[in-house]
């Protein structure tokens, strides 16, 4: 029974648009044989496994069925979450506090490249009453959010096209990344409109990938190969499932679950204390309404002013995204939070390489499940074993 | 802080329905409702919350647990929608076991809902979509191959005959005659469940759960706030869980052992060494008639192919030294996927309350198991639960 | 605190067919469109190859010295890679079976389908897959049986598992 | 160790969810619709502890999970929260004709509604905060759907 849970290894493969050579079951059994290598452990200590998936990103129905093999769970307790890898990693956490477990595997993946109609996939989510029948692309609701979003906070489309030329320039630092490019804002800002506001080239690619997470109680991560990287606080929350009744303008999801996140992590002041931030970007115009939901800006005109400054770029004084983000190193489904918690890793132990930054000790990895959901998690990690229990 | 006793502390159901007027969010309104009802509490007192659901082509909507959020009372609340197929509505209770066991959360409201009647042509055919899409799917398999071909290995092995199966039907639809929700009770035969046709033989009609809509919900709380807020809790004593391998045809059928393992994990938590002296009722799950005795061996609760012979000596029966499934069970409540599972913590709830009514076991059960199944014969689920406070 | 729940408590509305059909219910109706291509990676990819070619092909461990069918680039017991290439027979024996008298899609059938999990020789005990039995008795097939593989003519073979027509009794 | 699949080699399986789904609308959506299709009324539900009118009607408020029985009638016009002007399909192919879709809180409710803007085919012939009107179709053509909505007319 453990009070205190830390990170002790991570596996993952380099994000691809598609990846033709291997199965999902291949591509988890690599991501898993690195994360075991990393943490220096054998499958059989492992206590229990969480997959984070959605039947029909898979194709197939009930696809837990097919996660145990190919990550040494035969017969051991695991289970699926149909959420991001961080609502993944608080799942970890959780078991490990109430004393069930003491070593705990997360993994999430994205076949993004097999699904061939991934809009009429995002159109099955809608509701089948009230919003199916309108016939609508899905990312018309990423419009809509942004046009409110920008009225409202006064943040502009140029600072949108800014986060796009930050990520994937970032993104050129990191190896797993899928769409590094070195470029302007004025290049974000003469592609086409996918659903006005929103252009397409403020859209996160999806990639294929697997990520692997090994959690593991205090006594198992002080004995750990590498440098922990403790669990300082996790939240995740949703607004309403229905989008006539959410909220448009504030990414509350993030909001509520940040704000457990703070507490359990003992964080007064997020911007001092906190190196990096990993942020969803599955639209441009997303990281910035969720550097407002998690208390980073008052409003969007002091937002607006640090992006001018450069504050978030790699070199600033809040590094936001410096993975590349999902616009960055593309959008693998369900792992995206893990790929961000991966990043955070590294850039705690210093081993993030070209991208590393200076003197980190604290890191916030933060996602959103995409339209229509108004589900989101936020983990933090430190360097510092936690006075106070996440 | 550290691991923290759990209670549950209200329980609440639809009727299963072959098709319901609601929709899914609604069904699962329905239930959660007539949980935190029965703890007489509101919803701004639960802290969490945790739906379980099978698969989306059931209610023929993509991320559905993002579309339930709302009727399941996740409203700018912490939620999480947890996923062992079948096995799920028991699993449930144990996932938001932990996280209230952890101390992140007081109480939790867990619901389960499926809305089957949503699939077209025929809610059986989203199970084609279940078997592996490139070694199974091709040969256009249904569900009830893969039961046909797992009671076939049990019964041989065992040397078991289809009457003693068939009186698993008689006896839960039987007791389901008493259950308010209940789609399917029944006073029939074994010689009327073997004049039934035969759908995949050794499987006849009678012998299956029928395909349903419905929800079900439980409140969980922790040590301080149930013992505050209920007069007679039935505590969590210990909860299991495991997942075999996938590749279900190089196993071997005849016997759960997923089952057993996810049944010592939750009977170590609870103390329990002698499962068949130290529990009163159990619900084991019981799609297909013979799975409640497949899964009765695998509990620990019947040496291997001897379920057949203490359901005969009618062990088993309401009033038996060992009542299984006084509820009714899938067979007779019906069978809408994860809330079925609920249903059976539902039914140990009012069981060790005494609230059971005219399905109440005599002798005031101080002890009763839950066990949950799914994914291809692969995920055992179990949740043991008393009306004493755990050590 | 509430008792055991009245049968007016549970709550719930039970649609029949019939004001469904009179339009008294709205409904919506939909037929998603979703389309898969799924990548079938190494083993998979070489076991359908091979059946293309009328074998059936095998991984085998080292370590447990197991030899699985269907293949797998990683032992699940082990969890390392599995090592080689492993040429199976394609007769086997019934490991066991139904009669199915129902589509997937849930239609009657007069003569009853026969699935059946095949253990194939060659492999290691236990190791089946799934399959049809055909050309005989509904009434006469046995677990234990021996059975063999009837192939698809060459032309008409596409590297699936449908490749292989059925399997049918071996004659002694 | 494997061997890669050779150039000819298929590396994929194509396969579909083959199914269909049908769904009810609910006991809140009989009400809604019932009074929609018979009288080209729009009828939410009020929940007076939560300071909630929900259009279109609920059965159950989703704040504090009270049964809503209180049907109040919302008016035709009402403020334009946001829009968007779709330019592809779900193919990811360019529209011939952009659609634009507007979020709209109708006068009476505290929720919003999402349906086409009429007329529209460019950003600059609209602002968020315009006023707009419900365009309800004829009782001939209304079947008991969202779509008896035809959308939301600008008034100027």
């Amino acid at each position: 029974m453990s009070d205190r849970v830390a990170i002790i290894g991570v596996g993952f493969t380099s994000l691809q648009p598609s990846t033709p050579h291997l199965s999902f079951k291949e591509l988890m059994f690599e991501a898993a044989q690195k994360a075991y290598l990393d943490a220096g452990i054998q499958p059989s200590e492992i206590d229990s496994f969480v997959t984070c998936a959605e039947d029909l990103n898979e194709g197939l129905s009930i696809f837990d069925e097919y996660t145990p093999d190919q990550l040494g769970a035969v017969q051991k307790p695991m289970h699926t979450l149909t959420q991001d890898g961080l609502h993944g990693i608080a799942d970890a956490l959780m078991q490990i506090r109430s004393g069930i477990a003491e070593l705990v595997v997360v993994e999430a993946h994205s076949k993004a490249s097999n699904i061939k109609t991934p809009e009429w996939l995002v159109d099955y989510a809608l509701d089948p009453v009230y919003n199916r029948p309108l016939g609508l692309n899905p990312h018309a609701l990423a419009g809509l959010e942004m046009n409110v979003f920008l009225h409202e906070t006064g943040i502009r489309a140029e600072h949108c096209a800014q986060v796009v030329a930050k990520n994937r320039s970032n993104a050129l630092r990191n190896p797993v990344a899928a769409y590094p490019l070195a470029l302007t804002p004025m290049y974000v800002e003469s592609s086409t409109y996918v659903s006005y506001p929103l252009r397409e080239a403020e859209i996160a690619e999806r990639v294929d990938g697997c990520a692997v997470v090994v959690l593991a109680d205090e006594k198992k991560a002080l004995k750990a190969q590498s440098k922990p990287a403790w669990v300082c606080g996790v939240g995740f929350a949703n607004d309403s499932g229905t989008l006539e009744s959410r909220d448009w303008v504030r990414a509350d999801y993030a909001r509520i679950a940040v704000e457990r996140a703070y507490r359990q992590a003992s964080i007064q002041n997020p911007r001092e204390e906190i190196r990096l931030f990993e942020v969803d970007d599955t639209y441009a115009y997303k990281e910035l309404q969720h550097l407002i939901a998690l208390g980073l800006f008052s409003d969007g005109a002091e937002l607006g002013r640090s992006i001018e400054a450069g504050e978030t770029k790699a070199d600033g004084k809040m590094p936001v995204n410096v993975s590349g983000g999902a616009l960055g190193m593309g959008l693998p489904l369900e792992a995206s939070g893990l790929y961000r918690i991966v990043e955070l890793v590294l850039q705690l132990r210093g081993q993030a390489g070209a991208r590393q930054l200076p003197d980190v000790r604290l890191g916030l990895a933060q996602s959103w499940r995409g339209v229509p959901t108004t589900s989101g998690a936020v983990v933090i990690l430190g360097t510092e074993r936690p006075n106070e229990p996440a | 802080m550290s691991r923290r006793k759990v209670a549950v502390v209200g329980a609440g159901m639809t009727k299963f329905m072959r098709r319901a007027l609601e929709t899914p969010k609604e069904l699962a309104w329905l239930a959660a409702k007539s949980a935190l009802d029965s703890a007489e509490m509101k919803l701004d007192q639960i802290d969490c919350v945790v739906l379980g659901s099978a698969p989306d082509a059931f209610d023929g909507l993509h991320m559905k647990g993002e579309y339930l959020s709302d009727g399941c009372g996740g409203w700018k609340k912490p939620y999480l929608r947890c996923y062992v197929g079948g096995g799920t509505g028991v699993y449930a209770v144990a996932q938001a076991w932990f996280q209230v066991a952890s101390g992140l959360f007081d109480t939790a409201l867990v619901v389960c809902e499926e809305k089957m009647s949503s699939c077209l042509p025929h809610p059986q055919a989203a199970f084609l979509t279940i078997f592996d899409h490139i070694t199974e799917q091709p040969l256009k398999p249904n569900l009830l191959w893969i039961f046909a071909l797992e009671q076939t290995r049990y019964m041989q092995t065992y040397g078991i005959a289809l009457e003693d199966i068939a009186r698993v039907s008689v006896k839960n639809k039987r007791n389901a005659l008493g259950h308010p929700a209940a789609q399917l009770g029944a006073d029939l035969t074994i010689k009327e469940v073997l004049a039934s046709e035969v759908m995949a033989w050794p499987v006849h009609r009678l012998m299956v759960s029928p395909t349903s809509d419905g929800a079900a919900a439980v409140v969980l709380a922790a040590e301080e706030t149930a013992r505050r807020i209920c007069d007679r809790p039935a505590w969590i004593q210990g909860v299991g869980w495991c997942l075999d391998t996938a590749y279900w045809t190089n196993r071997d059928l005849a016997y759960p052992e997923y089952v057993e393992k996810a049944a010592w994990m939750a009977y170590r938590t609870a103390g329990i060494r002698e499962p068949r002296k130290e529990i009163n009722i159990a619900e084991p799950y019981d799609p297909f008639a013979y799975k409640e005795l497949h899964h009765l061996e695998g509990l620990q609760l019947a040496p291997k192919g001897q379920a057949p012979r203490l359901l005969a000596d009618g062990v088993f029966e309401r009033n038996g030294d060992l009542p299984v499934t006084p509820s009714g069970g899938l067979l007779g409540v019906g069978n809408p996927i994860a809330a079925a599972g609920l249903m059976k913590i539902c039914e140990l709830f009012w069981q060790l309350r005494g609230e059971a009514g005219t399905r109440q076991v005599p002798g005031k059960p101080e002890r009763g198991v839950a066990q949950a199944w799914g994914d291809l014969m692969q995920v055992g689920t179990v949740v043991v639960m008393g009306t004493k406070e755990p050590a | 605190m509430k008792s055991e729940p009245e049968p007016n408590l549970v709550r719930g509305t039970p649609l029949h067919e019939k004001p469904l059909r009179q339009g008294k219910t709205f409904t919506i109706t939909y037929t998603p469109k979703l389309r898969y291509e799924w990548d079938m990676g190494q083993a998979i990819g070489r076991y359908l190859a091979e059946l293309k070619e009328g074998r059936l092909i095998a991984r085998a461990c080292r370590k447990c010295e197991r030899v699985m069918i269907p293949p797998r680039m990683f032992c699940e017991r082990c969890f390392r890679p599995t090592d080689e290439w492993v040429y199976l027979k394609d007769t086997g024996k019934i490991f066991t079976f139904s009669l199915c008298y129902v589509s997937w899609n849930v239609k009657r059938l007069k003569q009853p389908e026969v699935p059946a999990v095949i253990e194939i020789d060659g492999a290691s005990p236990g190791m089946g897959i799934l399959h049809v039995v055909k050309r005989i008795a509904p009434k006469k097939v046995r677990i234990g049986m021996a059975v063999q593989a009837v192939w698809k003519p060459k032309p008409e073979r596409i590297g699936s598992v449908t490749d292989i027509a059925y399997w049918e009794p071996i004659k002694k | 160790m494997a061997q890669l699949p050779t150039k000819n080699e298929q590396r994929s399986w194509p396969g579909k969810i083959p199914l269909t789904s049908l769904y009810t609308v609910g006991t809140g959506g009989q009400i809604f619709f019932h009074a929609l299709k018979t009288q080209g009324k729009l009828i939410g539900t009020r929940c007076n502890p939560c300071e909630q009118v929900y259009l279109p009607a609920r059965s159950f408020c989703e704040r504090c999970f009270a049964e809503l029985t209180e049907q109040v009638e919302v008016k035709r016009t009402g403020r334009l929260v946001s829009y968007t002007i779709s330019y592809v399909d779900h193919d990811g192919a360019r529209l011939r004709r952009p659609t634009a879709l507007g979020l709209v809180q109708l006068e009476g409710a505290t929720t919003l509604i999402l349906h086409y803007l009429l007329s529209v085919d460019d950003s600059t012939e609209v602002k968020i905060g315009c006023r707009v009107e419900t365009v309800i179709k004829p009782k001939a053509k209304r079947i008991g759907s969202i779509l008896d909505i035809e959308g939301f007319r600008v008034v100027s």
